[in-house]
């Protein structure tokens, strides 16, 4: 092929689906879709709140950061997949792995150390790992793990086995090299992974605009000619929806998609942080579009029986107490050389 | 003399250089509006201001090598890694740039940096963030390591640090910060390439750096009460390495052991051992031991933790083998 | 500060300023300037040339990566700033250095492994320094020079000092981390850096079609807000008045700039490749595009006599032949303890 | 037997492996269309298409880690660095990945790629290009580490690599991919962890892998015309390393050389001696002796590459030392 004597630029290929507007529109749902929606969400936050007990109890240990405040961002997205489908996800991971289909028993029974442990104590809050459910990780190296799920989905186009991988990250993640060459090989080599970023607005103490030039992270799609979105996480059943876009362009057509969802974190960074770098107002302002009030509110709008929402909430303390009963009550994690080298 | 913590002590090395030195700025991942995510720069944003404090974004491998391209042309960079588990991602910027620059430019740009940060197991952190890559820098010409155990040392081995005009990777004990020290006040510089005698001691000559000292002087406490008395020698730096004072220990007690905190496997320690028989192969009563974590990566639940680590019961239990004791 | 609690996006900020125009419009000059910057190019074609024949016959060896067909570039932006400027490169660097003000002489003996090589033997093609020009290298790591470069960058805006510095790389560099980093921490602390991508259509043998997803390098520069610009390279008139633009934004506001010029390498990658994958009319048809040819006729055309332009071609040929007797008669280099470390 | 080349045996063993299991990819830069940088993945795109045979863009730390997830779900991928050299800038997906995620995922995931490339010096192609990072991945629980030095070696090896259910880091020697030996045809699969007695002998042990052992074999041949015979062990993997074969040839020669291009400084032959003092301590008449090369960044000018790297008359000198003849 003879190269292009004359370099004309190509023009801009921005494919963008970005909301512009301010008010958040109302997305169409029914209570079939949102209850369960609600309850993962729900369970989400009561297991991440019995976890901040058990560690100021000292029996957890480590680094611990919740998601709290940002549940309707995984609940939401991975209810867009199927189970062939896989997760690639941070250390801040466990609504992840919850909504991904893991019970709470092995996570909380993980996050005590115990054998009975996802992972047989050996990872511990940042690290939960799940074969059955293709759940492929919790990782702690910033944006290492964006080349992993380039790599899952890699092998589900050199198979053929349409399944779509997700990979969800932080804001500040989109600096780190790491994410940068996931991007463009997922571009380049039309992978079928969607790209989650998380912007919760910190990384650890730090503000988005000290840590990016522009505050918009779904434009580093526009150099690679990838489909980007952003919108903001509140309402579950809209990051579902936008989410499945991207997994049914994915699935369809091989085409990787960044999608960046706006939503923030009520707690601090890890819980050894403080999070005094922001005001009370601000935490304020964001607990007021907490997203679990919000689906709630609007199971009740749609009909959802008080009593039957009730119900639902006793349900979901049932299963935490449950899962924290049986971390306590597991026996401690035991051996490690096995796990050095696969014989 | 005030007794300080090491936190404190590289706190005020860093406060004093920048006082003297306007060249010497601090860079890192909340380093300044956070005041470090171990708290060692606390305070020195509100001092310096957010030119010479600058917090960076998480891209190691860019802010590792802006402080090289600035230390180029005349700055002296502090590069703080939130630890050092994280400098693998920057670690070509250290290993092929600063250590190389020198060189490859025939000795026309030297690079006057410092990359500091903890460095080793914390607790229950997991195996990502549970590393100790000392012999990785140490391997590589260059470089200077320096791996300061108690706060005196941090202190005075950091001014000499950031005075010294090629790359120095200060690795620091993330679990030593609370300890404290008598550190004396004002300048004290502590050269690098000097080993330190942490206890004298006529039976076996324990070898360790960082964090491990403060095992090896458990260690040597409980000895003494079996009528043991071992020497502690700290490297304190281990690129230049002392060689001198460390086979001088061993020559005179006869029995060595290796204590570190990082993996068997082509450690530290290994070159240690490898110096010391080579040194004192004619004085060595019995083969030099060596204690380090289980060759595995670190698993979170603490109990396993634990056992992975050289502990007091493990060094005491090496240096009763090289004594033929059991 | 409070966050603003709906996430419309923000507008893509395109500062593009590329050219879409097929045909190559005539940048405005005179013989003063462009006779000058004609005998840069010519001097390095012939460096380039003198140093393949010396590789041919073994006096040189190693890696030896050519820059032939590309002069322009290099000669064009250097003649953009000023001594005090840095200028930072790849391997590909021998015209880097000579724009920059390094003499043939210690070139030639660098590559020759002699005691009077610009940096005593130790370097060799590949790691060209010189403090008095305050070139700041070639360095052989793609993309691990870019963060350096951006910090030489961050020194001028530390200091005040008001000097600029240019990075140069290929287009094959823009896919990996270390650039990526750069360019965001450039972008986000406003560093005064341009960072000029010389697209040579290939990254060893791989064309541009099968490295990047999209082929428009400057692309890059939208995720960060950062000007862009993107012209073809055959013009070295153009090419310093392109990057004058890029240089003064810099020097004046700290702006760094992404700048892509479209370009082409005659030769292969190193002396060791055959350049089996490209046709031989792809290469001829750039031929036809060659920079020097194109300078020496609009010299021509300006009325530049014929007569002087054959004189300025001696001198240059005996410029380069004096550098290789150089070479030849130097002593070998002799020491390397002295450079590890400095005492 | 046919003798085929280094580089041949290589391409052999991946052909092989690439037909028996459609799961076993190729990913790395110009591995297909140009045929390798060093040729060795000749002729592989043309049989088995770009499915699978993946040129990458310059994303060395984005394709690994393409590998590593490819490889936690099934595939069997071989990454190929064009040299070991820029393995640097992934080095994170190898250790923080590559070599944990079976652990982190408590067994769950195991990891079954190939990370393979020439390494060591090449000639003349200067300091960031000529360095030798072995000691950095036989560090690292959870990976194994290979280093054949003869084309035999290297098809038995690689193509066990790639059969291997873990992370293996095969590093070439990139100049003795011309070299030829005997290699049986079809199927001779060698063990990892099994070293290899290159040449018997009684007087002395000469321990070294990779191109190193052929200049322990030059020199081997110069010291026999003095009456000294070496036995020269290959461990062959240096993760796991057979320990036993290799000290059971030190405690019948008693003497112990290890001969590394790499720098001294915690060079795997540091731990190849440690080792050794250790296991054969009471069998040793002289301390271990090292050969590696100078303690510098590669200097490009040829004469002194030649001086900073181990040349048989190295070998020669540290032989006699050994031996107590100078
Ligand atoms: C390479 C690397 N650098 C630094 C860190 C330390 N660190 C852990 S989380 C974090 C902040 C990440 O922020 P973001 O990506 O926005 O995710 P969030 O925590 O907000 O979910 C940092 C700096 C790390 N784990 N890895
Ligand atoms: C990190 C790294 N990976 C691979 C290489 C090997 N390599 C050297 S030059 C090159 C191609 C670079 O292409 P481009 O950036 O377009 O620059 P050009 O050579 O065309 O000037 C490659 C792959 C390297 N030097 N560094
Ligand atoms: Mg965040
Ligand atoms: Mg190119």
């Amino acid at each position: 092929m003879v190269a292009p004597v004359v370099t004309a630029s190509q023009t801009t290929p921005d494919t963008k689906r970005v909301e512009s507007d301010e008010q958040q529109e109302l997305v169409d749902t029914t209570t079939a879709e949102l209850a369960p929606l609600y309850r993962q969400m729900l369970a989400i936050r009561r297991m991440e709140e019995a976890c901040a007990k058990a560690y100021s109890t000292g029996k957890i240990g480590g680094f611990l950061h919740l998601i709290i405040g940002q549940e309707a961002v995984c609940v939401g997205a991975i209810a867009a997949i199927e189970n062939k489908d896989y997760v690639v996800a941070t250390y801040r991971e466990h609504g992840h792995a919850y909504a991904k289909g893991v019970a709470a028993r092995p996570i909380m029974a993980e996050l005590y150390g115990k054998k009975t442990g996802l992972v047989k104590g050996l990872g511990g809050s940042m690290h939960l790992f799940d074969k059955p459910t293709n759940f492929l990780g919790g990782y702690g190296i910033v944006g290492g793990h964006v080349p992993i799920a380039a790599g899952a989905a890699f092998a589900s186009k050199y198979r053929g086995d349409g399944a779509v991988t997700l990979c969800f990250f932080g804001e500040g993640a989109s600096t780190i090299g790491g994410f940068a060459e996931g991007l463009a090989l997922a571009a380049l080599w039309k992978l079928p992974v969607v790209l989650i970023c998380e912007n919760n607005q910190y990384s650890m103490g730090t503000p988005v605009y000290r840590s990016l030039a522009v505050e918009d992270v779904s434009l580093r799609a526009l150099a690679h000619g990838m489909p980007r979105d952003r919108f903001d996480g509140d309402d579950v059943v809209k990051v579902k929806r936008r989410i499945a876009e991207a997994v049914e362009r994915a699935r369809t057509t091989g085409e990787p998609s960044l999608v960046e969802v706006v939503t923030y974190r009520f707690r601090g960074h890890s819980m050894s942080d403080p999070g005094l770098y922001r005001t009370k107002d601000e935490v304020e302002e964001w607990r007021r579009r907490d997203p679990l009030n919000r689906s709630r509110q609007r199971l009740l709008d749609l009909g959802f029986p008080e009593s039957e929402l009730n119900a639902l909430e006793e349900d979901v303390k049932a299963e935490i107490e449950d899962a924290v009963k049986f971390a306590e009550d597991s026996p401690p994690a035991d051996e490690y050389f096995p796990y050095v080298i696969k014989e | 003399m005030p007794v300080i913590s090491y936190r404190e002590a590289l706190n005020q090395a860093m406060r004093e250089e920048m006082e003297r030195d306007a060249n010497v700025f601090i860079m890192g991942e909340e380093v300044g509006h956070y005041n470090g995510a171990y708290k060692v720069t606390q305070g020195l944003l509100q001092r310096f201001s957010e030119r010479r404090v600058v917090d960076a974004p998480i891209a190691e491998m860019g802010f590792a090598g802006i402080g090289v391209g600035a230390a180029m042309v005349g700055l002296r960079p502090i590069i703080e890694f939130m630890t050092f588990n994280f400098s693998l991602v920057a670690i070509d910027q250290i290993v092929n740039n600063a250590a190389k620059i020198f060189q490859m430019s025939g000795g026309q740009y030297n690079i006057p940096i410092v990359f500091r940060g903890p460095s080793g197991p914390a607790v229950q952190v997991g195996s990502q963030h549970s590393q100790s890559f000392e012999s990785y820098y140490a391997h590589v010409p260059g470089l200077k390591v320096v791996m300061p155990s108690t706060a005196k040392d941090a202190k005075g081995l950091l001014k000499t640090a950031i005075r010294d005009e090629n790359p120095v990777v200060f690795m620091e004990g993330e679990t030593l910060y609370n300890t404290t020290w008598d550190v004396p006040e004002g300048e004290e510089l502590i050269p690098i390439g000097v080993a330190d005698i942490k206890r004298e001691g006529k039976d076996i000559t324990l070898i360790a750096w960082s964090k491990m000292v403060w095992t090896c002087l458990d260690a040597a406490t409980a000895l003494a009460k079996e009528g043991i008395e071992c020497e502690i020698v700290d490297p304190r730096t281990l690129r230049p390495l002392d060689v001198e004072t460390l086979a001088t220990s061993v020559r005179k007690t006869g029995r060595c052991v290796i204590v570190e905190v990082g993996w068997p496997v082509a450690g530290f320690g290994a070159e240690v051992a490898y110096q010391m028989q080579k040194l004192c192969m004619d004085s060595l009563d019995a083969p030099i031991e060596r204690v380090c974590s289980d060759d595995v990566p670190m698993p979170y639940a603490k109990n396993l933790e634990d056992e992975v680590q050289p502990q007091v019961k493990d060094v005491v239990a090496a240096v009763k083998r090289a004594l033929y004791l059991e």
